[in-house]
C-alpha cells in the first residue's frame, strides 16, 4: 500500500505502523464518574467497518508523524491522510 | 454411505459410479429449533449438537460454498501449546478431540501428529517457553523443552551455524501437528447431514430477528429462518454479522496471509516455529511446504494482504532453514481474521436472549475446530458454558480478566 | 585528574572505498544539533537561524544549505530540525544554543548517527537497491532530503549535488549500514 | 546423430553449440534453446513423471504452463527441483534431471500406482486408511508421504545471493508482446517513465514464435526494431528475464528479474533480484496461454500444445514430431498446420470438432471435421491416435487446440473476477480490475495482431495524457487480422478410457464426475477435492477445463460457474529472492555498544539482546564455566567496582515547558515535582492497566529531560511518547527525540566507584554524598573536557553512578576507566552479572514484566498515582486485577541450600497433585547469587506478600525438577538500600 502523507508525499505502508481505530484519540476523561465505563468502551471495543475506517499510523520510518488515513477496509482504497495532531485539535484536544 | 477399504474397492471395479452425495443440499426451511451461522466451527458446532446434545431441528448456514471461510484457509496447524488456564484446557480437549475425530466421523480428516517444535533464541525466550511447557504438562498436555542438541537431532538443516539468532532450543508437543484442513469441514458436514443436520449453502445471514431483546430467527439471501437459537460463528466476519444485530465487539478484523510452496519430497519432521522472526512452517502430506507469519497489521475485509509481509515471511524462513532459497513460492492467500483485544476468543451467550456468539479466534481458530464446536454446543444446548471455555466470555476486559498469551494488550494487530 | 584527553573514534574507523563508478566514504567531521522549535516561535527561530547562520528554514523533504555553504539545515518532523555542520570546532549544540537562546530547545544529535557520502554515476543505481524513496533526479533534487527504512535501519538520504548522496543512519549500527551500501555497489556493476 | 529434430530458421544461434547434460547423457544445443526445445532438438520425448500414477510425461507447452516438463535443474547445493524446461534457457554445461521416479525414468517402480487407478479415484484417501486407528501414524502416512511432492531440496544451504530493489514509474507494461511493445513506444514517446518487463529471455512473445507480418517486416524484424527504438529512450526501461508475478495496493507490482539462471555459475552475482515496482499506471499485456482438449490417453510424450509446436519450429527450428496431427476446435489450431507444412514438415492429419469450417489450404494432409480423438498408443511417445469413425493414424505428435485462454492473473489479484465471453469461449478481465490498470491484446481477449497493438496504442496513450503526457498521432500499423473462430469443445465424452484435465496432479474427466456426484459442485471445492489446478503449474492449462466439465455436471454454463480465484504469484518464484539479502548473519542488522571493540579485545562471550550484541560476560585465564566469570564478576563488583556498558538502554531526549505535565500524564507516577538536577524512577502503564515499561528521568535542565527505557521497548515507549503528544494532548509543548545511539552509557557500581570517579570528572565537581546524593544527576565534563552526563542511580542495590560520553569516546572512555580503575581493581562485567546482582536486590526486569503484569503483582500498587489523570490508572482498578489472591513478586530459596532453582518452574503446595487446578505461580528469573552461596529465584505466587516463610514446590515438569523452595521477600541483598544510598 502506499499512504500519501501529507507532508512528505507518497511513501511504501512498510515506512509504517498500524495502531487502529482513530477513534483511539478520543481519550476520555479520567476523572469522570464513569470513567471506567468510558475507557473500557474506548480501549476494548470497536467498530471494526466494512468499508470505510479512520484509522491511526505512525511514520515510524520517517517523519514520527502520527496519520488518521481513511481507508476502505474492503478494497484498501484510500480516501484521504491527515495529521493526527491536526485531526486532534479539530475533535477539541489541546493540553 | 459408509467408507472403507471395501467402498473404495467395490467402486472401483464398479467405475466409480455408485459414489453419493457427501450431504444433501436441503432449501432452508421456515423454521429450526437452533440456527448456526457459517459453516466452519458452526459446522463442528451442528454436528455436536446432534451427536452429543441430541438437538433434532439444526441448520447450519453458509454464506458461500462448505469451506470457503477461515477452515479451508489456513495453515493447517493443530496443538494444545497454550499457557494460561482460560486456554489450556481448553485446546488439549480440542487436541485429544481431533486424535479421534477420523473414527467419530468416518472420513479421514489426516490429522499427523508429527510434533510442533517452537523454537526459541534466548534464556529468557527458554525460561518463557519451560514456564509454558509445565502448565502444559499440569493441565495434562504432553510438552517436552529441548536444548540446542535435542533441536539439532530433529531438525538438522536449521541454520545453525551462521544465524543471526542463534537457536538455543525448543519447546516440543510430539502430538502437536497438522490436519487436512477442507477435509474437516467435509468431514463434519457430511456426519452432520447424517444425523439430520441441514447445511445450507450459499445463504448469507442478513439480518437478525429481534424483538423486546430476543432473537428469533435471522434474515438471509434465502428467507427468513426462525429459530428458538441462533448461534454465530463467522470468525474473520465477526464484526460486520454482529452488527447487523447492533452489537460492537472488542474485535478487529485483519488479513492474514499464508503460503504454500511447490510440492518437494518430504524434508520437515513436523511444525516449526521460529522465534527470532515471523515464520512458521510445515509440510502437506502431498509436500508442499505451507508457511505463514505475521498479519498484515491493518484493519482489512480483503483477503489479500501486500508485500512488506511476504517479504518479512520468506525472510524469516530463509533465516531459519537456507535451504528453503531454491524451493519456490507457489500461491499466496489471505485469510480474514477476527483479531480479538487480548488474542484469546470468545464463546458467550450476548446480551441478546437467544443469541450466542462464537469468535475472535485471531490467527489460530482451525485447531481450536473441534472443541470449539464442542463447546458452543454446550453453552447453546444447555445455555451454560462448557467449564473449559469458562473464561471466554464478552464481559471480561469490563472485569480485568484478559486471557493475553502473548501479553502485549489491547491491540489487536500485536497479537 | 586523570591522563590527557579521550580519542574519538569514527564509526567506521574512518572508511572510504573507491568502487566502479562511485565512491564511499564516512563522513566523520559532521557535528549534528537538534532544533526544536517552541510554540508559536516559528518566525522568531526563523530569524535567528537566518541572523546567525545564514540559514532558511527548509520545507518538508529538503534542506538548506547556509551561505557559506558549512552548515546545512534538515526539515526533520513538524518544528523539529537538524543542523549539520562540516568540520566544527568544538560542540556545536553548545554553540547553536548558545546563539539561539530561547528561540529554540536544542539537544546534540552528532554521535546518534554516522554518515557516508556516496557520490558517483552508480550511486543512484545503488540506493535504487535499498532505498523504496524515489531518488531519481527528477524526483529527488539537490537538497532533497527523505527519511525512510533501508535494509530494516533508518537512514536519512540527502542529495548533496547532482550524483552525491549523505546517508545517514543509527550509529549503533554504523556497520550494517555500510554493510548494506557496500553491497548495493557489489551488486549494481 | 545429434539435433536430428532440428529444421532451418528461428532464433537460435547456429554458431554457437551449447553441451548440456539430461539424466547424465551428453546432449547439443544452441544458444536461444530453452532446455524443452534442445531436449526435443535431440527427439527426447519422455521427460518426466506425473504426480499421482507415475505416468510417462512429456513436453506439453513452450511456456510457463508447463504441467509436466519439470526438471531438477543443476545439482548438490545449487539444485532447482521442479523447474520448467520450457523456460528453462540453455546454457553450456547444464546438467538437468528428471522427477519422480524409482529405478529410472523410462522405467518407474512406481507406475504400478497407475494399474491401482480405480481405487484411487477423486479423495480416495478420505475414504480410506482409518483402520486399525493406530496403522494412520505408523504404516498409512508414511507410505503416502513418501510418495508426496516431485523434486527434492538439496537439505543444503542456498549457495547463490539474492537482492531486492524498488522502481517508480509513471507507467508500467506488462508483457512485451506485439501489445506491450506498442503500449511501451506511445508511453516512451509521450515522454513519461516506463518500465517495459517481460519473462521470456527473448523480447516480442508470440511475434517470435508465429510467421506474422506488420508493415511488411517479420514480427520478430518488428520487435527487435521496437527494442531498438525504446533502448534509445532514457526514460523507458526495459527487463527482460523479468517476470511480474504480483498486482498489489496501489500500483505496486511485485516483480523478480531472473540475472544469473542462463549462465552455469552466478559468480558472486545476485542470482535474482526481487523489484517492488511503484506504477501510477500499467498496462498489462500478458498475452494467451492455450488450453488442451480432454479426451482418453491424452497425456502421452507427443501430445501437445497446438500454439507450442508451431513455437518450437518457429522460434527455436526444433519439430516436436516427424508426423504430426493436429487436433482442434479453433481456427488457430490450422495455423499450426500451415505453418509446418511450410517448412516442409509433414502433418498428416488435421481434426476439427466442428462440422462447419472455412479452412485454409493444409497440402498434403487429411482433413477431418467433426471429428475427435478417442484414443491413443504409445508407452513412452506417442505413436498413434484412434478417430471417432474408429481408425488409427500414425502418427508421433499431436497438436490439440482447444482455445486460448487470456492471461488474466494480474488483473484479478486485487478483486477483479473474470468475465466469460462465448465470442472467443473465453474469460477475460472483469469485475473491479486493480486502480490504473488496463489490459491490451490477447490478455483482454484481443486475439488478432491488429487489436492487440491498437490496444496497447490506445491503453498507453490515455494513461500517458492522464499523466499530463503529450502523445502524438501515430502511424497507422498494418498488421496481419487473423482468424479467431472457436466452438468450445472440452472433453471427448463417450469413448472408454482415463481423460487428463490437470496432467501433473493426475485428475481426470472422471474425477470430476465423481467429485461432482459427491456435492463438491463449487469450483473452488472441486479444486480442493480433486487437486485440479493445485500443482506447480497452478493449472494455468487445467483450471478453465476443469471448470467447464463441472459445469456441465452440475448443469450451469461456464459463465455461471465462474473461474476459481486467482491468486499471486503469477508463476512460482524462489523463497530465497522474496528473502532478499536478509538470511544468515545478515537477516537483520546488528547493534553494537560502544565498547564492543574493547570488549573483543577482553575475550567477552557476547548475547543477542534484540538487534544488539551485548557483553554477557568476559572470562578470564583458568575459567573453566561461565558460572565462574560470572561469579567473580559479581564478588568484584560488590567488593570494590565494576563496570559495564548499559547503553543499550532506551533514551529519550524530552524538551518543552510542559514536560512535567506529560511525564505526569504517561508514567504511573508523579514528575512534575522533579527538581532540575533529580533522577526519579518511573513507571509506565499500558492503558489497560497493565505495566509496560519502566526506567528511570532525569531532569537536566528547566526544560529539559533525559528519559530511558529498557533496552527492548525503546522504539515501542518513544512511539507511545509520540501517540501521547501528537493526539493525545496536542497543544503541550513537548519536543522528542531519541539519543540512545548518541551516547556510551557505563555503569560504574561498588563500594569503591565513587573514588574511581574522581578520577574521572573533572577535579571541580563534587561527588560527595552531601553534593551528588543517591538520584542525583548533572551535565560535566570527563578527562579533562569531554562532556559528559552523569546519573547516581543504581540497578545493582551498591553505590555506583552511570556515565555518559559521546558515542564516539566509548571505546576511549572505556579503557580509560579501566586504567584508572586499575588501583581498585575494577572488573568490567556483563549482562550476567548485570542479571545476578538485579535479582539479588530483587529488581524486577522483562521476566517479570511479561505483558500481564500489575503495579500490584510488583508490589507497587501504591505507586499508582490516584490524584492524577495518567495513562493506565483508570483500568487498572477493573476488579479481576484487584482480586485478593493476586500474585505477589516474591523471593524464592531453596529450602536445601544446595539445590538449584529454574525459571519457569510453576508454585504447588506440598502434596498437592500436579495439575493446574493446584498452580499457584511461577518463577520469573533464577540465579546463583555468590554473595549469598546459594540459588535464588523471583517469582510470582498467590498472596505471596502474605506468605513470607512458607514452603512450596517449585515444579519444573519438563526439566524433571522438584525443589523446596521457601517464600522470602524478593529483596535479598541489603533489602534497607544502605549500600546504594551510602
Amino acid at each position: 500500500m502506499i499512504i500519501d502523507h501529507p507532508l512528505l508525499g507518497p511513501r511504501d505502508a512498510a515506512e509504517f505502523v498500524c495502531l487502529g481505530d482513530a477513534s483511539l484519540i478520543e481519550r476520555p476523561d479520567g476523572r469522570a464518574d464513569d470513567a471506567l465505563e468510558k475507557f473500557y468502551q474506548y480501549q476494548f471495543i470497536r467498530d471494526n467497518p466494512d468499508g470505510v475506517h479512520r484509522e491511526l499510523w505512525f511514520h515510524e520510518y520517517g517523519d514520527r508523524s502520527w496519520l488518521v488515513v481513511t481507508r476502505n477496509t474492503l478494497t484498501h482504497e484510500i480516501y484521504n491522510v491527515e495529521l493526527a495532531r491536526e485531526v486532534a485539535r479539530e475533535m477539541g484536544r489541546g493540553r | 454411505m459408509r467408507y472403507s477399504a471395501w467402498t473404495l474397492f467395490k467402486e472401483g471395479i464398479s467405475g466409480n459410479r455408485g459414489w453419493k452425495p457427501m450431504w444433501r443440499e436441503p432449501d432452508p426451511k421456515s423454521e429450526y429449533d437452533i440456527v448456526v451461522v457459517g459453516a466452519g466451527h458452526g459446522m463442528a458446532t451442528g454436528y455436536y449438537l446432534a451427536k452429543e446434545f441430541g438437538c433434532r431441528s439444526v441448520a447450519v448456514l453458509e454464506k458461500g460454498w462448505l469451506g470457503s471461510g477461515n477452515i479451508g484457509r489456513n495453515t493447517t496447524i493443530v496443538r494444545s501449546n497454550y499457557m494460561l488456564p482460560e486456554n489450556q484446557p481448553f485446546y488439549e480437549l480440542s487436541l485429544k478431540l481431533w486424535e479421534g475425530l477420523e473414527q467419530a466421523l468416518n472420513f479421514n480428516v489426516m490429522v499427523s501428529q508429527r510434533g510442533i517444535i517452537n523454537l526459541c533464541h534466548s534464556d529468557p525466550q527458554r525460561d518463557a517457553f519451560a514456564r509454558r511447557g509445565n502448565a502444559m504438562r499440569l493441565s495434562g498436555a504432553d510438552a517436552e523443552l529441548l536444548d540446542r542438541d535435542g533441536v539439532r537431532r530433529l531438525c538438522p538443516f536449521l541454520n545453525f551455524e551462521n544465524a543471526r539468532f542463534p537457536i538455543t532450543g525448543g519447546l516440543w508437543q510430539k502430538r502437536g501437528g497438522t490436519v487436512r484442513h477442507d477435509a474437516v469441514a467435509w468431514g463434519y458436514a457430511r456426519a452432520a447431514d447424517d444425523l439430520g443436520v441441514d447445511l445450507v449453502q450459499n445463504c448469507e445471514v442478513t439480518g437478525f430477528l429481534i424483538s423486546n431483546g430476543t432473537c428469533t430467527g435471522v434474515e438471509t439471501t434465502r428467507g427468513t429462518i426462525k429459530a428458538k437459537k441462533v448461534g454465530v460463528a463467522v470468525a474473520g466476519s465477526s464484526g460486520r454479522v454482529m452488527a447487523r444485530a447492533g452489537m460492537r465487539l472488542p474485535i478487529e478484523s485483519h488479513v492474514l496471509q499464508a503460503f504454500v510452496s511447490e510440492g518437494l519430497k518430504p524434508v520437515l519432521p513436523g511444525v516449526l516455529t521460529f522465534g527470532a522472526g515471523h515464520f512458521y512452517v510445515s509440510q502437506s502430506d502431498k509436500g508442499g511446504l505451507v508457511f505463514g507469519g505475521d498479519i498484515d497489521g491493518y484493519n482489512s475485509y480483503a483477503q489479500r494482504g501486500n508485500l512488506p509481509t511476504v517479504e518479512d515471511v520468506c525472510e524469516g524462513g530463509m533465516a531459519l532453514m537456507p535451504m528453503i532459497g531454491r524451493a519456490r513460492l507457489l500461491r499466496i492467500w489471505g485469510g480474514l481474521v477476527d483479531m480479538s483485544m487480548d488474542g484469546s476468543p470468545f464463546i458467550d451467550k450476548t446480551h441478546i436472549e437467544g443469541l450466542y456468539f462464537n469468535g475472535g479466534w485471531n490467527y489460530g481458530g482451525f485447531k481450536a475446530t473441534p472443541a470449539s464446536g464442542y463447546c458452543f454446543a454446550h453453552l447453546i444446548a444447555r445455555d451454560a458454558p462448557h467449564p473449559f471455555a469458562a473464561g471466554m466470555r464478552l464481559d471480561r476486559f469490563r472485569r480485568g480478566a484478559a486471557i493475553d498469551e502473548k501479553g502485549v494488550g489491547a491491540q489487536p494487530n500485536l497479537h | 585528574m586523570a591522563d590527557p584527553v579521550l580519542t574519538p573514534e569514527p564509526f567506521l574507523g574512518g572508511y572510504a572505498k573507491k568502487f566502479k563508478n562511485a565512491v564511499l566514504s564516512e563522513a566523520t567531521g559532521l557535528s549534528i544539533v537538534f532544533v526544536a522549535e517552541p510554540p508559536d516561535g516559528r518566525e522568531e527561530l526563523e530569524l535567528a537561524l537566518f541572523e546567525k547562520f545564514g540559514l532558511n528554514l527548509p520545507r518538508p523533504g529538503s534542506s538548506n544549505l547556509s551561505a557559506n555553504r558549512v552548515a546545512r539545515i534538515v526539515w526533520l518532523a513538524i518544528g523539529q530540525y537538524l543542523i549539520l555542520f562540516e568540520d566544527c570546532k568544538g560542540p556545536a549544540a553548545h554553540r547553536v544554543s548558545a546563539e539561539l537562546q530561547d528561540t529554540a530547545y536544542v539537544g546534540d544529535q552528532s554521535d546518534n548517527w554516522v554518515a557516508l557520502r556516496l557520490s558517483g554515476a552508480a550511486a543512484e543505481a545503488a540506493l535504487e537497491r535499498i532505498c523504496p524513496v524515489d531518488v531519481a533526479k527528477c524526483a529527488f533534487p539537490v537538497g532533497g532530503v527523505a527519511r525512510t527504512a533501508m535494509e530494516h535501519l533508518g537512514a536519512i538520504a540527502i542529495r548533496e549535488s547532482n550524483d552525491g548522496f549523505l546517508l545517514l543512519s543509527s550509529s549503533s549500527s554504523a556497520r550494517s549500514f555500510l554493510h548494506a551500501v557496500q553491497t548495493s555497489l557489489n551488486n549494481v556493476h | 546423430m545429434t539435433q536430428r529434430f532440428r529444421i532451418g530458421g528461428g532464433l537460435v544461434d547456429r554458431s554457437k553449440t551449447l553441451r548440456f547434460k539430461f539424466n547424465g547423457m551428453s546432449l547439443e544445443g544452441h544458444t536461444g534453446d530453452t532446455l524443452a526445445s534442445a531436449l526435443l532438438a535431440n527427439g527426447r520425448r519422455l521427460v518426466g513423471r506425473s504426480f499421482k500414477y507415475h505416468r510417462p510425461r512429456g513436453i506439453f507447452s513452450a511456456g510457463p504452463e508447463e504441467p509436466n516438463a519439470l526438471v531438477t535443474l543443476r545439482s548438490g547445493s545449487s539444485a532447482e527441483p521442479n523447474t520448467r524446461a520450457t523456460t528453462a534457457e540453455l546454457f553450456d554445461g547444464l546438467a538437468a534431471s528428471s522427477q519422480n521416479h524409482r529405478l529410472s525414468l523410462n522405467f518407474d517402480l512406481m507406475a504400478v500406482g497407475d494399474f491401482l487407478s480405480p481405487f484411487l479415484s477423486a479423495g480416495f484417501y478420505y475414504k480410506t486408511f482409518m483402520w486399525p486407528k493406530s496403522f494412520w501414524e505408523k504404516v498409512y502416512e508414511p507410505a503416502i508421504r513418501a510418495s508426496a511432492g516431485l523434486g527434492a531440496l538439496s537439505g543444503e544451504p542456498d549457495p547463490d545471493i539474492y537482492d531486492k530493489g524498488f522502481i517508480h514509474c509513471d507507467i508500467l507494461v506488462v508483457g512485451a508482446g506485439a501489445a506491450g511493445l506498442a503500449a511501451a513506444l506511445t508511453a516512451g514517446k509521450s515522454g513519461a517513465s516506463v518500465v517495459l518487463a517481460d519473462e521470456d529471455f527473448q523480447i516480442g512473445g508470440r511475434l517470435n514464435a508465429e510467421t506474422h507480418t506488420i508493415n511488411g517486416k517479420s514480427g520478430t524484424a518488428w520487435a527487435r526494431d521496437a527494442v531498438g527504438e525504446l533502448e534509445a529512450m532514457e526514460n523507458v526501461r526495459i527487463m527482460p528475464r523479468t517476470t511480474v508475478y504480483g498486482s498489489f495496493d496501489h500500483g505496486v507490482f511485485g516483480a523478480i528479474e531472473r540475472c544469473t539462471d542462463h549462465l552455469p555459475s552466478s559468480n558472486g552475482r545476485p542470482r535474482q533480484i526481487l523489484w517492488r515496482i511503484y506504477s501510477k499506471r500499467s498496462v498489462l499485456c500478458s498475452g494467451a496461454t492455450e488450453r488442451p482438449i480432454a479426451f482418453p490417453g491424452n497425456d502421452r510424450p507427443g501430445i501437445m500444445l497446438a500454439a507450442s509446436v508451431r513455437t518450437y519450429a518457429n522460434r527455436y527450428g526444433v519439430i516436436p514430431g516427424k508426423r504430426v496431427t493436429v487436433f482442434t476446435c479453433c481456427d488457430d489450431g490450422w495455423r499450426t498446420a500451415s505453418d509446418l507444412i511450410d517448412k516442409g514438415v509433414r502433418v498428416t492429419a488435421v481434426l476439427d470438432t466442428r462440422d462447419n469450417v472455412n479452412f485454409p489450404q493444409v497440402p498434403g494432409a487429411r482433413v477431418e471435421l467433426a471429428e475427435r480423438v478417442v484414443a491413443t498408443r504409445g508407452r513412452t511417445g506417442l505413436a498413434g491416435i484412434k478417430l471417432q469413425r474408429g481408425d488409427w493414424i500414425e502418427t508421433d505428435c499431436l497438436a490439440v487446440s482447444g482455445g486460448w485462454n487470456p492471461n488474466v492473473h494480474l488483473s484479478c489479484h486485487q478483486r477483479g473476477r473474470p468475465r466469460w465471453r462465448d465470442d472467443i469461449a473465453a474469460f477475460v478481465p472483469g469485475g473491479s480490475i486493480p486502480e490504473g490498470m488496463k489490459i491490451a491484446g490477447a490478455a483482454s481477449g484481443a486475439l488478432t495482431l491488429s487489436d492487440a497493438i491498437g490496444q496497447g496504442r490506445s491503453a498507453a496513450a490515455e494513461f500517458a495524457s492522464d499523466l499530463g503526457y503529450r502523445t502524438e498521432a501515430e502511424s497507422k500499423i498494418n498488421a496481419s487480422d487473423e482468424k479467431t473462430g472457436i466452438s468450445a469443445f472440452w472433453s471427448v465424452s463417450g469413448a472408454p478410457g482415463r481423460a487428463w484435465v490437470d496432467f501433473q496432479n493426475d485428475v481426470t474427466v472422471k474425477d470430476i464426475a465423481v467429485a461432482a456426484r459427491e456435492g463438491y459442485r463449487s469450483s473452488e471445492m472441486l479444486k480442493r477435492y480433486t487437486t485440479a489446478g493445485m500443482a506447480t503449474d497452478q493449472g494455468k492449462t487445467a483450471n478453465v477445463l476443469a471448470l467447464a466439465l463441472l459445469a456441465e455436471q452440475t448443469g450451469k454454463s461456464v459463465a455461471e460457474e465462474g473461474t476459481t480465484i486467482y491468486r499471486p504469484p503469477y508463476t512460482a518464484i524462489p523463497i530465497g529472492a522474496l528473502a532478499g539479502r536478509s538470511r544468515d548473519k545478515d537477516f537483520r542488522p546488528i547493534r553494537y555498544t560502544p565498547s564492543h571493540r574493547w570488549a573483543e579485545s577482553q575475550g567477552a562471550v557476547f548475547v543477542e539482546t534484540g538487534n544488539w550484541l551485548r557483553a554477557q560476560w568476559y572470562p578470564r585465564r583458568g575459567e573453566a564455566h561461565w558460572r565462574q566469570s560470572v561469579d567473580r564478576e559479581v564478588s568484584e563488583t560488590r567488593r570494590s567496582v565494576g563496570i559495564c556498558d548499559v547503553s543499550t538502554l532506551g533514551k529519550i531526549e524530552i524538551f518543552g515547558r510542559d514536560v512535567g505535565e506529560f511525564l505526569d500524564r504517561v508514567y504511573a507516577n508523579t514528575f512534575n515535582t522533579l527538581a532540575v538536577g533529580k533522577i526519579r524512577y518511573g513507571l509506565m502503564l499500558r492503558e489497560d492497566g497493565i505495566v509496560y515499561d519502566d526506567g528511570t528521568t532525569a531532569r537536566l535542565g528547566k526544560r529539559h529531560f533525559v528519559m530511558t527505557t529498557t533496552t527492548a521497548n525503546a522504539a515501542l515507549v518513544y512511539r507511545n511518547l509520540e501517540f501521547a503528544r501528537q493526539c493525545l494532548w496536542p497543544d503541550l509543548d513537548v519536543h522528542l527525540i531519541s539519543a540512545t545511539d548518541g551516547w556510551a552509557q557505563y555503569s560504574v557500581a561498588g563500594p569503591n566507584s565513587r573514588d574511581l570517579l574522581r578520577k574521572v570528572v573533572e577535579p571541580s565537581f563534587d561527588l560527595s554524598k552531601e553534593n551528588f546524593p543517591f538520584m542525583a544527576c548533572a551535565e560535566t565534563t570527563v578527562f579533562g573536557g569531554v562532556p559528559s552526563r552523569l546519573f547516581r542511580i543504581s540497578f545493582s542495590g551498591e553505590l555506583a553512578y552511570e556515565i555518559a560520553v559521546p558515542a564516539k569516546y566509548g571505546r576511549s572512555m572505556m579503557e580509560r576507566l579501566m586504567s584508572v580503575g586499575e588501583e581498585f581493581e575494577a572488573t568490567p562485567y556483563g549482562t550476567e552479572a548485570l542479571g545476578v546482582m538485579r535479582v539479588e536486590k530483587g529488581h524486577f526486569a522483562g521476566n517479570e514484566l511479561d505483558g500481564r503484569t500489575t503495579a500490584l503483582n510488583l508490589g507497587l500498587g501504591r505507586m499508582v498515582s490516584k490524584k492524577k489523570d495518567c495513562i493506565g490508572n483508570v483500568l487498572s482498578e477493573r476488579p479481576e486485577l484487584n482480586r485478593s489472591d493476586a500474585v505477589k513478586l516474591s523471593g524464592f530459596k531453596p529450602v536445601n541450600r544446595s539445590g538449584m532453582l529454574t525459571a519457569g518452574a510453576h508454585f504447588l503446595s506440598p502434596g498437592q497433585d500436579e495439575t493446574m487446578g493446584n498452580d499457584q505461580g511461577w518463577m520469573s528469573s533464577v540465579a546463583y547469587s555468590p554473595t549469598l552461596g546459594h540459588s535464588i529465584g523471583l517469582g510470582f505466587i498467590a498472596r505471596g506478600d502474605e506468605r513470607r516463610g512458607e514452603t512450596v514446590r517449585a515444579v519444573d515438569l519438563v526439566r524433571g525438577k522438584d525443589v523446596d523452595v521457601e517464600i522470602v521477600s524478593p529483596h535479598f541483598y541489603d533489602p534497607e538500600g544502605v549500600r546504594q544510598r551510602g
